[in-house]
């Protein structure tokens, strides 16, 4: 799956493109979920991933990047070997979670919604991991994106998940893009740069004695 | 019995009753005096006669008592309480007979808290002038007291666990009447009883009656201002208070020839000739012992009575064992 | 004559719309209380009509008094803050835009938590719990302090986190109900999943509910995922940590509860009572020990508020009707009496010109009323009597103390340690030389005394339905 | 109109009356008149509780809809909540006849009067709940209102910190009871149904254990005693008598409610566990009260004293209770409770003397007074009965108490366990120790503050108190020489109490010839306070009317003499410190944890010698500082949890989804 090529990858533009990449195969894999189960409002869903995360998101974050002048590479809090063992692990986690479902009481009707539940769960931990690795807030960000792309693509295995969950979805990335740019932005011009660790130095408390 | 008695035909009681509470009163400066005579004897002097304590009391009594400035009611009170109070507690002591009238009305531990409250008195009527001495005194005698209280109580608890009670009238009565014998414990109880009586009467280890060296005085400082007949109120009780621990010595530990059954006259008349007896030999005993030790440091007090107390506890236990309940 | 949970829903909708549009800050709070007192007259209205059980909507046991008790808050609250934000204007860290900005988002956030309470739906409860969550985001960043800027980035990423667990977990709900109840809308009903959650495979639902765990714990700020919690208190303005302390966690609360009824009705699904007990346990120890260090007064109560979520969580751990029982009454209590103390608060701070513990001293004698105002919260919020807060930890440890000696043992370790924490730290406000200036205070006492009072009778008396409520669904939760 | 329903009318007044305090509080007759109606109400309730207690003690009963939903508060009036009542009514009643005059010099009111009749309404409440919620209620309530008039001076840090201590131990205290409540309530909450359902075993220990503890913390046991004597000093003067003589009864009441009432069959050696704290509490808490020279602090150790010779005589009551010895339990039982009567007595007046001189003075270290029986004869003479009561000098009547406490430890060889065997001659050891120590503590309290010469203008100065405060003291004085002379009035009034108790009751004694005493059997003790009283009287009449006639009765005032050598200043005198020094030398190195720094100049040198002691009490040194420290390191190292990046909080919530994770997966 590419989430191994985002925890990989140690350029943001990159970081940014491969992203693009994963939503353009969510969309394929949720164009798929749609013809097979014969649900065409999930084809919305694949359009929606499509242009919205294949397009918009990465192109804003471009421009954000840009903007920001943010020196290239990632700043990698751990290096990029422990990085993939841990998401080897994590991945095998997932498998482990999810393969005895159906195994015990009654079965799920299609072994696709297993499988396809195991990718979610794997991309889902990757993008944290990704997060919890980077120091970076727009990396962060695009780390979060992915985990999105998990939740959409289990949200569309699920047979006949109504509407209203897909639209929720967009409406929360579409927040969600709108106030990362708004605190990306307001924390550009507060600190000189969008390194969270900065943050710390702004807080109270710290180390008085009792 | 002592109640229902008194119930019943109480007059022969309250007559014993009132001759008991004359006699300690009588014998008391004698047996002060042949306790000082012997001691002088036994250090090569001469010595005042045996009925010196006699005449010192008339004389002070009729001298004028100078008083401190700040002394206070309180300091003149003093010794008249408690004088009274070692009267009364030496009046409830069954010397020669068991059946008086008011034994009853005070067991043993009562008879120890009347002491105490005499101690109470005289120690706040040593602090009531203000003087270093005072201090000394009154502090010094309330570490003896609080050292000492501790081994009493389990002298009685001794005693009370031979005979059953701690009335004393019903104590002499189970010593005199049952089979008690010679029990270790008993001996025991005994020595810590002996020690406690040597604290208590300011006698040699614990304090010199004689000494008026401020470093090694205890009682004799805590009445320092005293004069006139307030010191001879104190000087009486004290004396009173040698009785009454002789009786005591003997109520408790050698009521033997007491007058416990019907109190006939002749029953009467020989207990008391024996308690004088026993009276005089313990009055000649107590200075031979005490010429042959030496007055200990204060702060060795602790130790010595810490052996009185060591006997009661080891006297209990040893009871516990023989005795099986 | 219109359905009063419509009214409940329309109302806070028709408020944000007017309130975005009113420029004037002394209308829109004006609008503002208005809108609070209608939807809580709405709630309040629930009572008296018969009980709603649509597709999307729900009204039972359960939430009926949460809906009355958060709009209650919220009004009272409304009202409190009101008087507050005349004085930040004055002091110039608000500007009337912002209250602008305030106003609709605190309407926003009343709606969407009553949204999230009434929905049937699992679905439409993650839309009405996040919608608050980003409300109360843009919220807690309104000062634009550095510090309030990092407060918020932080709630929100620690959010955004948990909100798509919980939307992960959400998922794995409908996936397990699907099979049984068929696709739609049927499968996400909460009546249904109760009734049929026996059925359910339980590999697959223990899964949903430790991602649900995770991520609404979030909301309720247990440790360790309370790390948004102190700050987003600290630094935001204080009518939103008293809404933050006294409601939001609620709703979270309340989510995750609904899920574990429909795990307590599948036997064979994971026993999700040792990990709440865990949590909590985790969280009541971490708190107690964390307030020792405190230097601000509002954060020192945001913590408490993690330790009280901690015991209550706990109580719902430990199940059967008794702790049960006291947990939702503590859950009542709590929030009733933290709003009440964050009143009292903020009117300090201003009064005071500080946050700081340090700063303020001498409290009762130089604000007499203010002192007693939170004496009686801090220790009606400590567990002394006569508050409700007793009652609930008198039921919650005298009946669970038989069957688990070892945890009760600790939890009251924990309790205990709170409690000096927190008396060691009003002592330090009431006592002393006074600090500051002893200026007149322009504050409404209103608010703070109604649930002062309420907290207090609730402690010796409790009305008979709200038992009978607390009754059924302590049954229900197992 | 029951029994029941007159006691909760008063508590109801009390709270009322608190409630119009704090308008009261502004004005400057408010003080008197709220003192005037805690006065008339405490009255009022103690005279319904004696009435009660005259008539056997018949039970009444009051159901609230109130409090736990399910069980409403139960309020139920017997004989041991009338014997408390009226205990805790004549502290309060005297209590505020005191404070008519004492109250004038508050410097703020508006911090004590709203407390002191809520105060006393929690104290009241207390003995008659009759179900734990509404017990526990009642009892924190007293703990916080008690804790708000210990902090009403806050100007002194000092006082801050010692309401903090107390308000902890009171909480931890109450937990401990909640625990205790929880064990035994398995079949309900309210009394009757814990009566009825008795768990076994194990559990039953630690209830038993949990309730020693929790009431023990209000109590005083050592080593739980440490906030009383910080509290007790902080408090102002008729409070810290309704403190140290009504509250630490009130935690007697809930041990025998507990574990006489509730838990029928305690196992005997837990009967060894009460005694041994009873007589160490009593040793300890006496040594510690000779070394204070702060007057309040050294009552408030004496208050651990005689908490300990309770709290010994209801150890003994167990022993002989789970032995079915019902007779001498009896006996044990009336005795502890007797001397808890005795104290509530005795150590108000004590406080109440304190508070007097603090007035007139405004000192409370005795080394910093002295002659006051010149300037204060009145009290002076009240103070010295209350001395003489609290050290156990017949004839008034602590002496009686304690008497009888001795005659139960007399009876207890007849018991089968051998550790009790031995165990309880140790504690008579232990009991009869402090009970010197006492009389010492006493004679140096009263000796210099009283006696002596002035040590500071101060003292030198001072003025006899008003009439209320003599009124007070006087009343008291008198009930300590009438329990005294006529202990068999009191000990027929406990009958009931120890008929409900331990189903047996002491002889009737006032039926006895002469009045008096006679706990067991004629033969084995007997006591009789009117014939000592009369004989002291007699003889010391009797020779001082003598030694008048027959002798001289002139007396000549001259400057004192002191050996020739007399010092005139007043330092010279014995001061508190130094009376007790030989004591302080042979106990220091084991009980004490003191440090003593002698400065001496050297000859010539002009310098002031210096001599100083510093005391800690090992209870500090030993449990609660470590502990402490255990919470401050422990609070610091998660302090650092609030400092890390969001990326670290991240990696928590992730590590934690991880472990959960891996749960289920492992579950399966």
């Amino acid at each position: 799956m590419l989430s191994f090529l985002l925890l990989y990858q140690d350029r943001i533009t990159a970081t940014l493109n491969v992203f693009a990449l994963q939503s353009v195969m969510l969309t394929l894999a949720v164009a798929w979920q749609a013809y097979s189960q014969g649900a065409p409002h999930l084809l919305v869903t694949a359009l929606l991933a499509l242009v919205v995360k294949g397009v918009v998101i990465p192109g804003a974050m471009h421009r954000i990047v840009r903007r920001l002048e943010i020196h290239r590479e990632v700043e990698q809090v751990i290096g990029g070997g422990p990085t993939m063992l841990a998401g080897l692990g994590l991945v095998a986690l997932s498998f482990l979670l999810v393969l005895p479902i159906g195994k015990s009481g009654r079965a799920l009707t299609n072994p696709l919604v297993r499988e396809d539940l195991a990718f979610a769960l794997a991309i889902i931990l990757l993008g944290m991991l990704m997060m919890i690795t980077r120091r970076n807030a727009v990396t962060q960000v695009v780390g979060f994106m992915s985990l999105e792309n998990g939740l959409v693509l289990a949200a569309t295995g699920a047979k006949g998940m109504p509407l209203v969950v897909e639209v929720s979805v967009a409406f929360s990335v579409l927040i969600t893009l709108f106030v990362f740019g708004l605190f990306v932005f307001r924390i550009r011009e507060r600190f000189d740069s969008v390194d969270v660790g900065a943050l710390d130095r702004f807080r109270g408390e710290r180390g008085e004695p009792s | 019995m002592a109640m229902t008695s008194s119930m019943l035909a109480w007059w022969p009681d309250l007559l014993a009753q009132l001759v008991q509470m004359l006699l300690v009163l009588v014998i008391a400066p004698l047996v002060l005096g042949i306790t000082r005579k012997v001691k002088a004897r036994a250090l090569r002097r001469i010595g005042a006669p045996v009925l010196q304590p006699y005449r010192d009391l008339w004389k002070l009594m009729h001298k004028e008592a100078v008083l401190a400035h700040n002394a206070s009611w309180l300091y003149r009170v003093a010794p008249y309480f408690v004088f009274a109070a070692i009267w009364v507690a030496a009046a409830l002591v069954p010397t020669y007979a068991t059946g008086l009238l008011f034994s009853w009305s005070a067991d043993l531990i009562a008879i120890v808290a009347l002491l105490a409250s005499a101690r109470f008195a005289l120690a706040l009527a040593g602090m009531d002038v203000g003087t270093a001495f005072g201090g000394i005194g009154s502090s010094r005698e309330m570490l003896i007291a609080s050292l000492a209280e501790p081994a009493m109580l389990l002298v009685v608890f001794t005693v009370a666990l031979v005979a059953g009670t701690t009335q004393l009238s019903a104590v002499a009565i189970h010593m005199v009447e049952e089979p008690v014998g010679l029990r270790v414990s008993l001996a025991l109880a005994l020595f810590a009883f002996v020690v406690i009586a040597l604290a208590e009467n300011a006698r040699i280890p614990i304090d010199n009656p004689a000494t008026h060296l401020e470093l090694t005085m205890v009682h004799e400082a805590m009445v320092l201002e005293y004069s006139g007949r307030h010191l001879a109120m104190i000087e009486a009780a004290a004396a009173l208070k040698l009785v009454l621990y002789f009786s005591l010595l003997i109520c408790l530990f050698g009521p033997f020839g007491m007058a416990t059954g019907a109190q006939t006259f002749k029953a009467l008349a020989l207990g008391l000739g024996v308690y004088l007896a026993k009276i005089l030999v313990l009055a000649v005993a107590l200075p031979v012992g005490e010429t042959t030790i030496a007055k200990m440091r204060v702060f060795r007090y602790p130790v010595f009575l810490g052996g009185a107390f060591a006997a009661g506890a080891l006297a209990v236990f040893l009871l516990f064992v023989s005795k099986s309940f | 004559m219109i359905e009063p949970i419509y009214a409940l829903l329309l109302t806070p909708l028709l408020a944000v719309a007017i309130l975005a549009a009113v420029s004037n800050y002394r209308v829109g709070a004006a609008i503002n209380m208005v809108a609070s007192g209608l939807s809580c007259c709405a709630g309040v209205a629930l009572l008296f009509v018969e009980r709603v059980r649509g597709d999307l909507l729900i009204i039972d046991d359960f939430n009926i008094y949460l809906v009355i008790l958060t709009t209650f808050v919220g009004f009272t609250t409304s009202i409190f803050s009101a008087s507050y934000i005349g004085h930040e204007l004055e002091t110039g860290r608000l500007t009337p835009v912002f209250l602008r900005f305030y106003h609709a988002l605190y309407q926003t956030m009343m709606g969407a938590m009553t949204l999230a309470l009434v929905a049937n739906n699992v679905g439409l409860l993650w839309v009405g719990l996040e919608l608050a969550t980003l409300s109360t985001v843009v919220m807690v960043g309104l000062y634009r302090t550095p510090a309030a800027v990092e407060a918020a980035w932080k709630y929100f990423i620690l959010g955004s986190v948990g909100i798509a667990l919980a939307f992960f977990g959400t998922i794995l709900v409908y996936l397990v109900a699907q099979d049984v109840l068929g696709q739609g809308l049927a499968a996400m009903r909460w009546d249904a999943l109760v009734r049929e959650a026996a059925k359910f495979d339980p590999q697959l639902l223990s899964l949903a509910f430790v991602f649900l765990l995770v991520g609404y714990g979030t909301k309720v700020g247990l440790a360790p995922f309370h790390a948004w919690l102190p700050d987003a208190h600290s630094e935001g303005p204080t009518p939103i940590s008293a809404v933050l302390s006294g409601l939001l966690l609620n709703v979270g609360l309340y989510a995750l509860l609904r899920f574990k009824m429909v795990l307590a009705a599948n036997p064979a699904a994971l026993d999700v009572g040792k990990i709440m007990i865990g949590l909590g346990l985790i969280s009541v120890v971490f708190a107690a020990l964390m307030l020792y260090r405190r230097r601000d007064i509002k954060r020192l109560f945001a913590y408490s508020s993690i330790e009280h979520m901690g015991i209550i969580t706990f109580a719902f751990g430990i199940g059967g009707p008794l702790a049960n029982f006291a947990g939702l009454l503590h859950m009542t209590m709590h929030s009733l009496t933290k709003s009440a103390i964050f009143f009292v608060v903020g009117h300090i701070a201003q009064v005071k010109g500080t946050q700081r513990l340090d700063d303020i001293r001498g409290l009762s004698t130089t604000h007499p009323t203010l002192a007693v105002g939170l004496a009686i919260g801090v220790f009606a919020i400590a567990g002394m009597p006569p508050s409700g807060v007793f009652m609930s930890e008198f039921l919650l440890i005298s009946s669970s103390f038989p069957h688990a000696p070892l945890l009760t043992a600790i939890l009251v370790i924990g309790v205990l340690l709170a409690f000096g924490a927190l008396v060691l730290r009003l002592q330090g406000v009431l006592f002393g030389t006074p600090s500051g200036e002893r200026g007149a205070v322009r504050a409404t006492y209103i608010p703070l005394f109604i649930h002062l009072a309420i907290v207090i009778i609730a402690g010796l008396w409790l009305p008979e339905p709200v038992i009978k409520w607390f009754r059924i669904v302590a049954a229900q939760l197992g | 109109m029951t029994p029941v329903l007159v006691e909760s009318g008063c508590v109801a007044a009390l709270l009322a009356a608190a409630a119009i305090a704090i308008a009261l509080g502004r004005f400057r007759a408010g003080s008197p008149v709220l003192y005037a109606a805690t006065l008339a109400i405490s009255l009022v309730a103690g005279g319904q509780a004696f009435l009660v207690l005259l008539a056997g003690g018949a039970v009444s009963d009051l159901l609230l809809p109130l409090g736990l939903p399910g069980v409403g508060a139960r309020l139920r009036l017997d004989a041991l909540s009338a014997f408390f009542l009226v205990v805790i009514n004549l502290a309060g009643a005297a209590a505020s006849l005191y404070a008519l005059g004492y109250g004038r010099h508050e410097a703020a009111p508006s911090r004590v009067l709203p407390f002191f009749p809520a105060f006393l309404a929690g104290m009241n409440l207390v003995t008659l709940a009759a179900d734990a919620f509404t017990f526990l209620l009642a009892w924190e309530f007293m703990s916080l209102s008690s804790w708000a008039l210990v902090t009403a001076h806050h100007g002194d840090d000092r006082n801050i910190r010692a309401g903090y201590v107390y308000l902890l131990m009171a909480s931890a205290g109450t937990l401990c009871l909640l625990l205790a409540f929880g064990l035994l309530g398995g079949g309900g909450l309210s009394f009757d149904a814990i009566r009825a359902g008795q768990p076994g075993g194990v559990v039953l220990v630690a209830a038993i254990i949990l309730a020693l503890i929790g009431t023990g913390s209000k109590a005083g046991l050592v080593p739980l005693h440490v906030w009383l004597p910080l509290a007790h000093p902080a408090a102002p003067s008729h409070v810290s008598a309704l403190l140290s003589g009504a509250m630490t009864k009130v935690a007697v009441y809930g041990f025998i409610r507990i574990v006489f009432d509730l838990i029928h069959a305690p196992a005997s050696w837990t009967a060894m566990v009460v005694v041994a704290a009873g007589g160490i509490t009593a040793a300890i808490g006496m040594l510690y009260a000779l070394m204070q020279s702060d007057l309040k602090r050294l009552l408030a150790y004496s208050t651990v004293e005689n908490i300990g010779i309770i709290f010994a005589g209801l150890g003994l009551a167990l022993a002989f209770q789970a032995n079915g010895m019902d007779w001498a339990a009896a006996l044990a039982l009336t005795a502890a409770l007797f001397h808890a009567f005795n104290h509530a007595v005795f150590k108000s007046l004590l406080f109440f003397g304190v508070g007097a001189v603090l007035t007139a003075t405004g000192e409370r270290s005795m080394d910093r007074l002295g002659g006051l029986i010149h300037r204060m004869p009145a009290t002076a003479v009240f103070v010295l009965i209350g001395c003489a009561a609290i050290a156990a000098l017949p004839p008034l009547n602590g002496f009686v108490s304690e008497w009888l406490t001795f005659q139960a430890i007399l009876v207890s060889p007849q018991l089968p366990q051998w550790g009790l065997k031995f165990l309880i001659p140790a504690v008579g050891a232990l009991l009869a120790f402090s009970a010197a120590l006492t009389a010492t503590c006493f004679v140096k309290a009263f000796g210099v503050t009283f006696l002596g010469r002035p040590r500071t203008p101060a003292a030198e100065t001072a003025n006899e108190t008003d009439g209320f405060s003599l009124a007070a003291m006087g009343i008291l004085s008198a009930l300590c020489f009438i329990a005294g002379i006529l202990p068999g009035l009191v000990i027929d009034l406990l009958a009931p109490v120890t008929q409900s108790l331990v189903g047996r009751s002491m002889p009737v004694q006032h039926a006895l010839p002469w009045l008096s005493l006679v706990p067991v059997a004629e033969r084995s003790s007997s006591y009789n306070g009117i014939i000592l009283l009369a004989f002291l009287i007699l003889a010391g009449a009797l020779t001082a009317m003598v030694i008048h006639r027959v002798a001289t009765r002139a007396t000549r005032r001259v400057p004192m003499w002191d050996g020739g050598y007399p010092q005139t200043l007043p330092a010279t005198q014995y001061a508190g410190s130094s009376f007790v020094q030989p004591i302080r030398r042979v106990f220091g190195s084991s009980v004490f944890i003191l440090r003593e720094t002698v400065d001496m100049p050297r000859p010539g040198d002009v310098r002031a010698g210096t001599f100083r002691i510093k005391m800690i009490d090992p209870a500090w040194r030993f449990a609660y500082g470590p502990i402490g420290r255990l919470v401050r390191i422990g609070a610091a190292r998660l302090n650092r949890l609030q400092f890390l990046t969001i990326r670290a909080y991240l990696t928590l919530v992730f590590g934690a989804l991880i472990v959960l994770l891996v749960m289920v997966a492992a579950w399966r």
